[in-house]
C-alpha cells in the first residue's frame, strides 16, 4: 500500500462514492466512543444524511447477503471499502451493536425467519440493539449469571436485572442471556431476542466517569417474550455467547489505530527546534514509540485480514488483537492530554475549545477499553490457554 | 515513613484525624454538588485556619508557626488521601512563599498575617492556556511612568476565584528566564476580572484577563532581574507541596484498591488471589516506596535550603506524577465495571491525577528538567 | 505469516527443513568449539549456496535466482531460529545489495557470478569502533593521482576474516552524509590486513587496517556526492534482512520458553499455570506479532522499491530488537538458574541479541531515525 | 545531606582513615559481581592490602561485637562508615557470602563456641565460606530439598548433591540445609555447618553465560559432621534459612544502586548537541529515567536505614527492594551496553578495552540478578503476601 498507485476497479469505485457522498463535517469524529450513541449521532443533520446514502448504497453492511440488507461484497472488496473510508477519516453509520455482534452471530445461528425479520433493519441503521450480558455482581464471571428465564407454554417468562447495558436507553430490541437451567452453569443458559417495548422492561442510565450516560442498568419485570426470540436451542446459549464476544473483542480493537495522527497537534502546541525536530525531547521520544506501535498495529490488522482472506484462520488472534488495540487507544488518549497541557483539563465551558473538552472526556473513557468487551485481564487468560496452549491454572471453578 | 520528630508525628496525626472526620471523599462530593463560587469548602478551610495550618508557613512575627515543608507536607499528603480542595498548598504555600522570598516588609506585614488567619488568599497566576513552561511566559509588563501596565490572560489560576491577590507573572524584558517580572495585583484592581473554569477534577480555577492594568513599583516582588530565579524558587516550593499530596491520593488510591482485591470475588476465588494482579500490585506498592523516598528527600532540602533542592523537587514531582497516574488506572483497571461510574471514587482519583500532574510541570516536564539540571 | 506465493512456501519449508536437519543449535555449538578462522562453518555455507540461497538476490544474467527481500528474508528467518551463522546476510544480502546497486558491468561480472555460487564473500565494512552513525564516518579516502589513498580502521566488520573483498565506507569529502565514498577493495589488496574480533555471540567479524591502500577510481561504487544515499539503501536491505533474521531467533526463543512453561513443575504445578507468567508470555507473543508484521512489511516494500521503505525498515529493525532482547531475558529469567549457565541455549539468544541489536543501529538508533523521517 | 558542611566525629574519623588507607586502584571497581571471588580478588595486591588493613580496623564487621572480631559500632556509624565509602568509591573486602549470610545468623541462633569459632575468621577476611542450599530440580522450591542427614550417634552422615553453591570451589567452609526428617518438608530441615575439607565433599563449577564459573555443583558422598556443627535445633532449620534469606536479599539490593554516573560515558560516547545536551534524544531520555530512579533507590535504602535506626522495622520492604535494587542493576547494564555500542560486544582479545569487555560481561551477569537470592517471581510473591497482605493463591502444596 505506497498509494503512489492510481486506484483501479473497486477501490477507484469505491473512492470515488465516497468523496462525493461522506461530509466532510464528518471527518475522524467518529468513532466517539464515549458518547457513542445513536441518540448523540442522530441529532446531526450531516450524520442522518450519511447514514441514509450509506443505507441505499447498501455499504453499511456490505459483506452481508442482498437477501438481508447487505451488498454481498466478498471479504477483498469489503476490506478495500473500510480501506477507503480510512482515507479520508469516514467510517460506518451501521456500525454500532447490532451490526457488530448480534449480526453475524444471526447469520451463523439464527433461523431464516428471525435473518429475515432483523437484519435488514441492522443494515439501514434504523433498529437499534443492545446487549443485555452483565448482571451485577457478575462482573467478567458472565456465566455466574441469574436472570430466571421460565417456559409458560406459549411464552418465555423473564425476570432479572442486567447492567452495563451499552445503549438500553434509546435501543428497540435487547439481545440477552437468560438462565434457563438453574442445575448447570454455562449449559443452563440461553439467549434471547426481547423487544424493548414489551411491558416489564426498564431502564436507567449509570453516568460514567467521562460524564457520559450511554451504559444502564436494565429490568426485566415479568417479561413475557414469544417461543420465536430463542436464537439456537435452549440451554445452548453460551457456546453463542463466545462466538458473538469474539465478533465483539473483534470490533472493539478495530479502528484503535485510527484516528488523526498527533503530529500536526504536537508541532503546534510543543514548538520545534532550530534542526525542525518537536522541541520537548521526553515527549517527542514517546509520540515516536507510540506512532510506531500504531503503525506497527496496524499493519497486523491488515496482514491479519490479507490471511483471513487466503483462508489462514485469525482466531487466536482476537484476544491479543484486543488487548493491543486498548493498549495503543489509551496510550494516545494519554499523549494528547500531554500535548494540550492545562489546555487538556476542562470540563465544560468557555476557556476550551471543543476538541480540547472532547480530549480530556476521550481519555476519562479510554480507561474503559481494556474494561469492556472482557477486561484486559480476561483476554490475557484467554490467549494464554488457546493462543499458547499454556496449562489451565488451579483455580476453583 | 520519614523519621519525625514529636511534634511532626503529633501534626500528621491530628491531620489524619480532621481528614476521616471532617473532610472524607463525600466532602469532595458535597462541594461538587454544592458548587460554591470559591471552588472549595469555605468552612471546611476556616476550620484548617483554626488550627493554624494556613499560617504553617508564615513567619512568627506574622502570626504563623514557621513549621517548615516536612510539616506542610505531612498535612498536605493527608489533605490528598481523600482529594480534599482548599487553597492551603495554592495560598498558604505558594502565596506565603512568594510574599517570604519577594515582598518588601510593607506588603508582608499586610498580606501574610491575614494569610495566616485564612482570611485572605493570594496565589500565584502563570500558566498562559498551554503547557507550562516558567521560561516563555508571554503576558506583558511594561513601563509607565513609575510603574508598570499590565495586559494578557492567564489560565487556568488555581484557587483564582476565591483570590483576594495575584502574584502575577510577566514578561518585562527579552525572552527566556531572564525578562520575568512577578507582580502582587489584589482582585480588585481596575482592569482586572475573572471567570471561573470548569475542569475535570472539580476545584476552583480562574481565568483571568488584565485589561490595562497598572500598578507601582512596590507592586514588584524581588527585581526585575532576579524575577525568573525568584519564580522557580516559588514553584520549586509548590511542586514539592503538591508532591506530598500527590502521594497521599495515590496512598489512599492504592490502599482502596487492595482493599477491594481482599474482598471481590470473581471465578469463585478473591480476585487478590490472582498471581497477575498479586505482581502488579507489588510493583504499585514499589513506585510508592520510591515516591515517598523522594517527596521527603525534596520537603527536607527545601528545609535546609539545600543546593540540590531543585533536582530533589524534579524527581518528586515526575515520579508523583508517574505514581499517581498508574495507581489511579489501576484503581479503575482492578475495580472493573464498577471504577468506570461517576458514583464510585476511583474515577476522582484519576481526574485528580490528570489536574496535579499538569500542575507546575507534567511527569515530562520535570524529567527533562532533572536532565538538565544533572547535566544530561 | 504473510500470504505467500507456493514457491515462498516451499522455499521456506525447505529452509525449516534444512535448518532442523543440518543446522540444529548444536551446530552452532560445534562451530564455536571447532572455531574455523571464518567465524562460521564452511561446510555448513557450501551446503546454502548448493542450495540457490547464496545467489538469491544475484540477477539472473550473474548466475542467481533474483528472488526478492521477502524471499531471503523467510530463509534468514528460519536461519535466526537456530542462531545459524552464515555470510548469507552479509555477503549474500548486503555485499550483493552494494555490487547490484552501486557497481559497474565490470565489477558485477567479476564478483556476483562467485558471489552465487559461494566462491566469494563480499562485505561492508563500515564501523568504526563505536556506535552505528552512517554519517559520522570518519575513515579518510583522500585524492591520490586518478585514484584514492585509505587510511584507517574499519571495526567490527562482520565475517571480515572470511571476505574476499570489502566495500570499504570512507569519507571523501565535508561531514555528515554527503561526503560519503564506497570503495571496492580485495582482501589482497596492499596496505590491507585485519584480524579476528572475537565477540560475544561468537561469529566471524574483523577488525580492519587499511594503511595507505590505493583504488583506482574504478574502485568506487556509485559517486562521490551520492554514496551516502547509497549505503543507506544498502543498509536498509541488510537491516531488513537481519530483522527477518532476529524475528526467527525471538520466534524460538519464545516457543522454547513456552515448552519448558508447560514442562516444568515448581511448588506442585507446573510453571505454565502461574498467571503472572501466563500474562507476561501473552505480551511477547503480542510484540512478536507486531514484530512480524513490521518485517514482513519492510521487506515487501523493499520488493515494491516503495517510498516509505526506509521507515518501514527502521520500524522493523527497532521491534525487533525489542523484542528480541524482551523474549531472550524472559528466556533466560523463566528458566531460571539453568538459564544462566553456558550449557544451556538460553544464553546464546541472549548474545546475539545484543550484537544483532547493535548491528547497523540499535533500537534506540532506528526509533530516532523513524522519527526524523515522519517528521518527528 | 548537601555535603556542603565539612564533617565532624566520627564521619571526619572515617573519612580521614579512609583517605589515607584505601588503594585508589580500587575505586569503584568491586563489587565485580560477575568474578566477585576471593579467588580473583585475592591475585591483586592492593586488594590483599586493603583487606589487611580493614581487618587490622576491624572495620569489615563493623557492627559485630568486639569479641567477635568486630569494631562494636552503632547502627548510625555503621551506615556513616558506608556513605564514607560510598563516597570515594570504596568497599568492605569482607563483604562475602560469610559475613552477609552466616554472621547475622550465628549472631542470632548460633552458641557462643560456634560465634566464637566463626566469626573471627570472617571478621577478618580469612576464612570463606559457602552457602549449601539449592539443590538440582528444586529451583524456586527449596523446600524440596532431598540431601539427607541421618544421626549416627557420635556424628552427622550427610549425602546428596547441591547447586549453585557460590564459590563452593574457593569456599573452607559451608552452611547447608539438609533433610532429617523425610516425613514432612519445612519441618524436617536442619542447618548444618561443613567443612569443606571434610572426605566426601567435590565440588565442580558450572560455567555461566558471562564465562565466570564461581557457582558450582557440590557432591556430599557420605561426609561425616561433628554433631556441634548443628546450629539452631534438628528439625527447625527452615526458619533460621528464611532468616539467613533475609540478610541474603538485603545484601543483595545493598549497592545496586552504586557505581559512578553514566554521564561521563554518555557525553564521551554519545557527544552532545549545541546546547550541551547528549546528543541522541532517544537514549539521553532514558538515561535521565534511569538516573533518576537510581537517585529514588538510593534515597530509599536511606530512609529505610535511618527508620530502623529509630526503631521502624524495615522487614516488609525487603522483598521489594531487592527487586528494585535488581531493576536499576540491570537497567544500568543494559544501557552501558548501549553507550558502547559495537565496543560493547566483545568477549575476549584485542580490539576491546578493559571496562568495554567487563561492561559485556558484567551485562550477561546482570540477568542472574533478578534469578538468584530468590527469583523476581518469589520475591513479588512474598511481598504480595507478607508486605501487602493480600490473599493466598489456592496454589496446590
Amino acid at each position: 500500500m505506497t498509494g503512489s498507485d492510481a486506484p483501479a476497479g473497486f477501490r477507484a469505485e469505491a473512492r470515488a462514492w465516497l468523496e462525493a457522498n461522506f461530509p466532510p463535517s464528518l471527518a475522524y469524529r467518529n468513532p466517539v466512543p464515549y458518547q457513542n450513541d445513536a441518540a448523540f449521532a442522530e441529532a446531526d443533520a450531516d450524520w442522518q444524511v450519511w447514514r441514509d446514502r450509506m443505507a441505499a448504497q447498501r455499504w453499511g453492511a456490505p459483506g452481508w447477503p442482498v437477501v438481508y440488507g447487505g451488498a454481498g461484497l466478498d471479504a477483498g472488496d469489503v476490506r478495500i471499502l473500510a480501506e477507503e473510508m480510512a482515507r479520508i477519516g469516514a467510517f460506518n453509520p451501521m456500525k454500532m451493536t447490532g451490526y457488530t455482534m448480534l449480526g453475524p452471530t444471526l447469520l451463523e445461528y439464527g433461523t431464516d425467519a428471525q435473518k429475515a425479520a432483523h437484519l435488514p433493519g441492522i443494515a439501514a441503521g434504523r433498529v437499534r440493539w443492545c446487549q443485555g450480558f452483565s448482571e451485577p455482581g457478575a462482573g467478567s464471571d458472565l456465566a455466574s449469571l441469574q436472570t430466571r428465564c421460565t417456559d409458560e407454554g406459549d411464552h418465555w417468562l423473564v425476570e432479572g436485572q442486567k447492567v452495563w447495558t451499552s445503549g438500553a436507553n434509546h435501543a428497540d430490541w435487547c439481545f440477552a442471556l437468560v438462565r434457563t437451567d438453574t442445575s448447570a452453569k454455562q449449559r443452563g443458559i440461553s439467549f434471547l431476542l426481547i423487544d424493548m417495548t414489551t411491558p416489564g422492561v426498564e431502564t436507567r442510565p449509570i453516568t460514567l466517569i467521562s460524564g457520559s450516560s450511554h451504559f444502564c442498568e436494565m429490568f426485566l419485570n415479568a417479561v413475557r417474550v414469544p417461543k420465536d426470540n430463542l436464537v439456537g436451542r435452549i440451554n445452548e446459549g453460551w457456546g453463542i455467547a463466545k462466538r458473538l464476544l469474539q465478533f465483539e473483542r473483534d470490533s472493539l480493537s478495530e479502528g484503535r489505530g485510527g484516528g488523526a495522527s498527533l503530529l500536526p497537534l504536537a508541532r503546534e502546541r510543543l514548538g520545534v527546534d532550530a534542526q525542525g525536530r518537536i522541541a520537548e525531547p521526553d515527549v517527542r521520544a514517546r509520540l515516536i514509540r507510540h506512532a510506531m506501535r500504531v503503525q506497527a498495529y496496524n499493519l497486523t490488522r491488515a496482514r491479519i485480514g490479507a490471511g483471513i482472506k487466503a483462508g489462514i484462520p485469525g482466531d487466536a488472534m482476537v484476544p491479543v488483537l484486543k488487548n493491543l488495540g486498548s493498549d495503543v487507544a489509551q496510550d494516545r488518549a494519554d499523549l494528547m492530554l500531554e500535548l494540550l497541557g492545562e489546555q487538556g483539563l476542562g470540563w465544560t465551558g468557555q476557556g476550551y475549545g471543543e476538541t480540547e473538552i472532547e480530549a480530556a472526556r476521550q481519555w476519562l473513557h479510554s480507561r474503559a477499553f481494556s474494561i469492556y468487551g472482557g477486561s484486559y485481564e480476561i483476554q490475557n487468560n484467554i490467549a494464554a490457554k488457546r493462543t499458547l496452549g499454556l496449562p489451565d491454572a488451579p483455580v476453583r471453578k | 515513613m520519614a523519621v519525625l520528630t514529636e511534634e511532626q508525628a503529633l501534626l500528621r496525626d491530628m491531620a489524619a484525624e480532621w481528614v476521616a472526620d471532617r473532610a472524607p471523599v463525600t466532602a469532595l462530593r458535597r462541594m461538587l454538588h454544592e458548587a460554591p463560587g470559591t471552588g472549595y469548602d469555605p468552612a471546611l478551610f476556616a476550620d484548617m485556619a483554626a488550627m493554624g495550618w494556613a499560617g504553617i508557613l508564615v513567619p512568627e512575627e506574622h502570626g504563623g508557626s514557621d513549621f517548615g515543608f516536612v510539616g506542610v507536607g505531612l498535612i498536605l499528603e493527608q489533605l490528598g488521601r481523600t482529594l480534599v480542595a482548599s487553597p492551603l498548598l495554592s495560598s498558604g504555600l505558594v502565596g506565603v512563599s512568594a510574599l517570604s522570598l519577594g515582598a518588601g516588609a510593607v506588603q508582608q506585614a499586610a498580606w501574610l498575617p491575614r494569610i495566616a488567619t485564612g482570611e485572605a488568599v493570594v496565589v500565584l497566576a502563570l500558566e498562559e492556556e498551554g503547557r507550562h513552561d516558567p521560561s516563555r511566559i508571554a503576558l506583558a509588563a511594561t513601563r509607565e511612568g513609575e510603574g508598570w501596565r499590565l495586559v494578557g490572560v492567564k489560565a487556568p489560576v488555581p484557587d483564582g476565584m476565591a483570590a483576594d491577590a495575584f502574584v502575577v507573572a510577566a514578561r518585562v524584558a527579552g525572552d527566556g528566564r531572564d525578562g520575568i517580572g512577578l507582580f502582587l495585583i489584589p482582585s480588585d484592581a481596575p482592569g482586572l476580572s475573572r471567570e471561573p473554569l470548569a475542569r475535570i477534577d472539580g476545584r476552583g480555577a480562574a481565568r483571568l484577563r488584565l485589561d490595562r492594568v497598572t500598578v507601582g513599583d512596590d507592586a514588584m516582588l524581588g527585581g526585575a532581574e532576579t524575577g525568573g530565579a525568584l519564580l522557580d524558587h516559588i514553584l520549586d516550593r509548590g511542586r514539592a507541596g503538591l508532591a506530598a499530596e500527590m502521594l497521599g491520593s495515590a496512598t489512599q488510591a492504592f490502599e482502596t484498591t487492595i482493599d477491594y482485591l481482599g474482598t471481590r470475588t470473581q471465578f469463585g476465588q478473591l480476585i487478590g488471589s490472582f498471581q497477575a494482579l498479586q505482581h502488579r500490585a507489588v510493583g504499585m506498592y514499589a513506585e510508592l516506596v520510591l515516591t515517598r523516598s523522594a517527596v521527603e528527600a525534596a520537603l527536607a532540602a527545601l528545609d535546609a535550603d539545600s543546593a540540590d533542592a531543585p533536582m530533589l523537587v524534579s524527581l518528586a514531582k515526575a515520579l508523583a506524577g508517574e505514581t499517581l497516574h498508574r495507581v489511579a488506572r489501576e484503581m479503575v483497571q482492578m475495580h472493573g465495571g464498577i471504577g468506570m461510574t461517576e458514583e464510585h471514587d476511583a474515577g476522582l482519583y484519576l481526574k485528580r491525577a490528570a489536574v496535579a500532574d499538569a500542575t507546575w510541570g507534567s511527569s515530562a516536564f520535570h524529567r527533562e528538567r532533572y536532565g538538565r539540571l544533572a547535566g544530561y
